[in-house]
């Protein structure tokens, strides 16, 4: 039951996929409470990142994540580059040179990205950004890891939705949203948004079909 | 959406194409994006970068050359650079004497200014990093993400150029840098939204009779929404606050700096100067230099931005030095 | 109407006063109403002065300093100004060895001009007028007003400021401003309309996909109105009558200036360099000078226009004369 | 049947206010073939005019207009400053001293008026300025010269009318109107219905009640 680079490769395309068609939404979010360029900028990267990607996956998981993340880092700019450029480089690192893998080591590669979320980015839960989003959805996989992967990933993905969602009343305190104190309550976080993008685009990729 | 461009994609290397040409003689143009001082790198001489997203033109590219920076690294339209671009112009620039980096504080400039940093380092060029944080707009604290880095940021260019010009080591103009951040405050109001060309419509909407005090330089809505007011009272709401917060105080020199923010006609700016020569003067406050113009703006935004900077002999001797580049030179 | 002023009837008086006090070390404002330079008269030096309606800073009160004007007569907001202020002028930069009056082609500059330059006469001062009509979007024709004075005149106060500041004499400078006027021409578009401050609401409506191609400098309609198209057509729609009309040739050298309208941003003026730089290149037309900023503007006109002047080595050495004026400094 | 100085000042007076009423009309008829200014000019002028007013009344009628020609030239500014200030500059010296004005007179003024006008801006009949509705009105006038004095006047006042709408539909030659070209036709000149509203002014304030 260990997931192929094929796999996640095509997992990585579905999140490219899906942003490209978020672009609008996201960039609207991030007008609101930002300087609207937050779908821009993950496109930008994600298409980037397609580029390379039928090479990838003729190579291992790890090089997959750490190419997508140097790919993210060198394209995006912004908050989210560096951000997003972590998470998947810190996935790859995590796995390193295994050829397949597990459940459990997805797991524990999603919680090396979030630490390197938050050590980049200083954020804490509850400052409305995407680590509201990522924290729940890793916690909610990792709990889940050794049963069913179909079910886990449905649960990881619903709980960055939750995440995403427990903020949208709160004020932001990271970010460009924290500019604008009070103001920033009652929108949807457009990071937290992309997050539940990808958690769904692993979900629904890496799903195990029957 | 009505601009001057061919496509958003393209908007950034186009203009780019069109500031080597227009200015060969002070800078050239490489890849990844970044505008080097044509006589970069000079031996024994700390080099000087700043970068940020597109959009704040003149801002950053406009202010490299003599006296000023000597490479900066245009992002997308209000979007970081990557940190591509800031070890590329770290490298081009480095002297061999170490690089200071300029950091605007957002929270992508700060990361990818630390990712470039971190690969330059491992490439053997020591960097500083200096963060201008000046709108006090934004609450100072250490729960957000801190107060962004506007107006400042182009004093501290100018001086810290100034210096480095005059071989300056890296720690004399890290420090110097710091102290132009710890002596200045600026904050900015919009009378309309900008649009962002990839977005194509305006980031907010706002009525003909309303405005937002407390904008950034990036179409982020301002901390406030009020009615329209006078040229007067909108030069003292941004002013009082910027005093009261150092604060500035009778007795003290100051540079005042009025901002437009791309679609302000110079006109208007000096309705505002003159409010604002009024106010600094009924607080004993003397204006020992100025600046009006539009150097650091927000794409199309009609509205303006006060920065006060307090002076000292120093400061005005850096701030008079030669200065040779697109945007500013005397 | 959105706009950073008090009331529309203070609006130039508000203006010259925050310039008075910005510019003290360049300037002088005096009643009624006009810019004289700071160590105005000088013996022995001609006198340059231009002016006309305000509304298009930072022309002309912007270029009133060192090698460039001598003072600036300020009208309302697109109105020529009235006899009394060239007259003043005049005697206030009166050297003694005659006066240039630098005069845009307006019926209503001319006639104001002309009425200011009998009294002067009258009053024992010696005055040429030389009028700038370098504006190809209007046909040259003796049956009509001719050609309206538009982005050559810039280049004209630059040029023949410098030889007055190297005290040619009056015959000699309105020669020298009839080549620049000779040698130059331009042509304007606009996004959008600007806003008259005393009228409260756009001059002309215009579609969101719509343009104006060969508007002047006072929000008056264009000779077209076209869909709107990208920057390089815009570029090629205004360079091709400019080039086509002197005409410029392959080899001539000229001074490319790139004018934004007051509501356009600075990265959009260099888009359209770049593609200038390109057209005059395609046809062997080298670009020996350039400028691009917004110089002569119509309020908050979003748009450009473009200025081609044929260069000679006379032209060249005036152009890199020493200036120092609030808005042109070199 | 002479006309007093008093009375032409209630004249200069009459043309003061509705051209303040007319600020915007003519402003909106500038906007549309010139710079959105001609109300706002005359306005700024007249009212200038309005507070020498009640001085000028104690003078005689050449001073009258001198002093309302001088201070239009040197309050307006634009094409109609020069144009108006010259238009009674020369009524007053054509006036000379006279004490009282008869109607003859009166035409003779205008005449030179007129002329001052041509000559100062070197429009012609036809080119689409103020001179289309000042030339009919002056001849108007001056052929009722030697009857009544109301019919006289009001004959001047339709004639200036007459004059102002015969060009809306040609192109203009002269003035700011003249850089649109073939797109100027079809629009009514705005200097030319500040001058109807002079001779309506005279018609009305001068008209013999009774
Ligand atoms: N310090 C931070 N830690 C984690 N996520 C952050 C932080 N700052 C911002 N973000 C996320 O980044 C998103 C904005 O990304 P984007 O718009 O691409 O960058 P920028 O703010 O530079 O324009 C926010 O919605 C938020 O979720
Ligand atoms: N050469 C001219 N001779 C006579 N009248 C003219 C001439 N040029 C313009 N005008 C008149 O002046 C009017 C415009 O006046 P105004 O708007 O006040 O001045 P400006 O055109 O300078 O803005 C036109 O409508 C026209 O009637
Ligand atoms: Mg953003
Ligand atoms: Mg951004
Ligand atoms: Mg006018
Ligand atoms: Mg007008």
């Amino acid at each position: 039951m260990a997931i192929t680079t094929a796999e996640l490769a095509d997992a990585v395309d579905t999140f490219a996929g899906r942003i490209h068609a978020a672009k609008e939404e996201l960039t609207t979010l991030d007008s609101a409470i930002g300087d609207a360029d937050h779908g821009i900028n993950m496109d930008r990267g994600m298409s980037a990142v397609r580029e390379i990607l039928r090479e990838l996956r003729q190579g291992d998981p790890g090089a997959l994540f750490t190419q997508t993340g140097m790919k993210l880092i060198s394209t995006v700019g912004g908050a989210s580059g560096p951000l997003y450029g972590t998470f998947f480089l810190r996935l790859g690192t995590s796995l390193g040179e295994t050829p397949e893998v597990t459940p459990r080591r997805l797991a524990e590669a999603l919680r090396a990205g979030l630490e390197g979320v938050k050590a980049r980015g200083k954020a804490e839960l509850g400052d409305k950004t995407m680590v509201d989003a990522m924290t729940p959805a890793v916690e909610a996989f990792e709990a889940g890891a050794d049963g069913d992967l179909t079910t886990a990933l449905a649960a990881a993905a619903t709980a960055a939705a939750g995440g995403r969602d427990r903020v949208t009343p709160v004020v932001a305190r990271k970010g460009r949203a924290s500019y604008l104190g009070e103001r920033s309550a009652g929108h949807q976080d457009p990071g937290a948004t992309s997050t539940t993008i990808l958690f769904e685009s692993l979900r629904d990729a890496l799903a195990v079909t029957g | 959406m009505k601009k001057l461009i061919n496509t958003p994609e393209r908007l950034v290397d186009e203009e780019l194409a069109g500031m080597a040409l227009a200015h060969a003689d002070l800078i050239r143009v490489e890849e990844p994006n970044i505008i080097v001082r044509r006589d970069a790198p000079r031996k024994g001489k700390v080099g000087v970068i700043s970068g940020g997203g597109s959009g704040h033109e003149p801002m950053h590219g406009g202010f490299v050359g003599l006296g000023m920076l000597d490479a900066a690294c245009p992002g997308a339209v209000f979007t970081s650079p990557v940190p591509d671009q800031m070890l590329a112009a770290t490298k081009a620039v480095n002297g061999g004497v170490g690089v200071l980096h300029i950091v605007k504080n957002y929270t992508g400039d700060i990361m990818n200014f630390e990712i470039a940093a971190e690969l330059a380092g491992a490439a053997g060029i020591e960097v500083k990093s200096v963060v201008m944080a000046d709108d006090v707009a934004v609450k100072d604290s250490l729960w957000t993400a801190g107060r962004r880095g506007v107006g400042g940021t182009v004093l501290a260019e100018k001086i810290v150029g100034a210096a480095a010009e005059k071989n300056a080591d890296l720690a004399t103009l890290a420090a110097l840098c710091q102290k132009v951040q710890d002596n200045v405050r600026s904050m900015g109001m919009a009378l309309t939204s900008c649009t962002v060309p990839a977005a194509g419509k305006p980031t907010f909407e706002i009525g003909d009779d309303e405005m937002e005090i407390g904008v950034g330089i990036h179409g982020e809505p301002g901390r406030e929404r009020r009615k329209l007011a006078t040229a007067d009272e909108i030069t003292e709401a941004l002013a009082v606050p910027i005093i009261d917060d150092l604060p500035f105080k009778r007795g003290d020199r100051v540079l005042a700096f009025v901002n437009g923010l791309g679609g302000t006609p110079l006109i208007e700016l000096y309705v505002v100067y003159r409010k604002l020569a009024a106010i600094l003067d009924g607080r004993g406050i003397t204006i020992a230099r100025n600046l009006v113009g539009s150097y650091i703006t927000s794409l199309d935004m009609a509205g303006c931005s006060i920065t006060l900077l307090r002076l000292d002999d120093e400061l005005i001797r850096l701030w008079d030095a030669p200065v040779h580049t697109a945007a500013l030179r005397w």
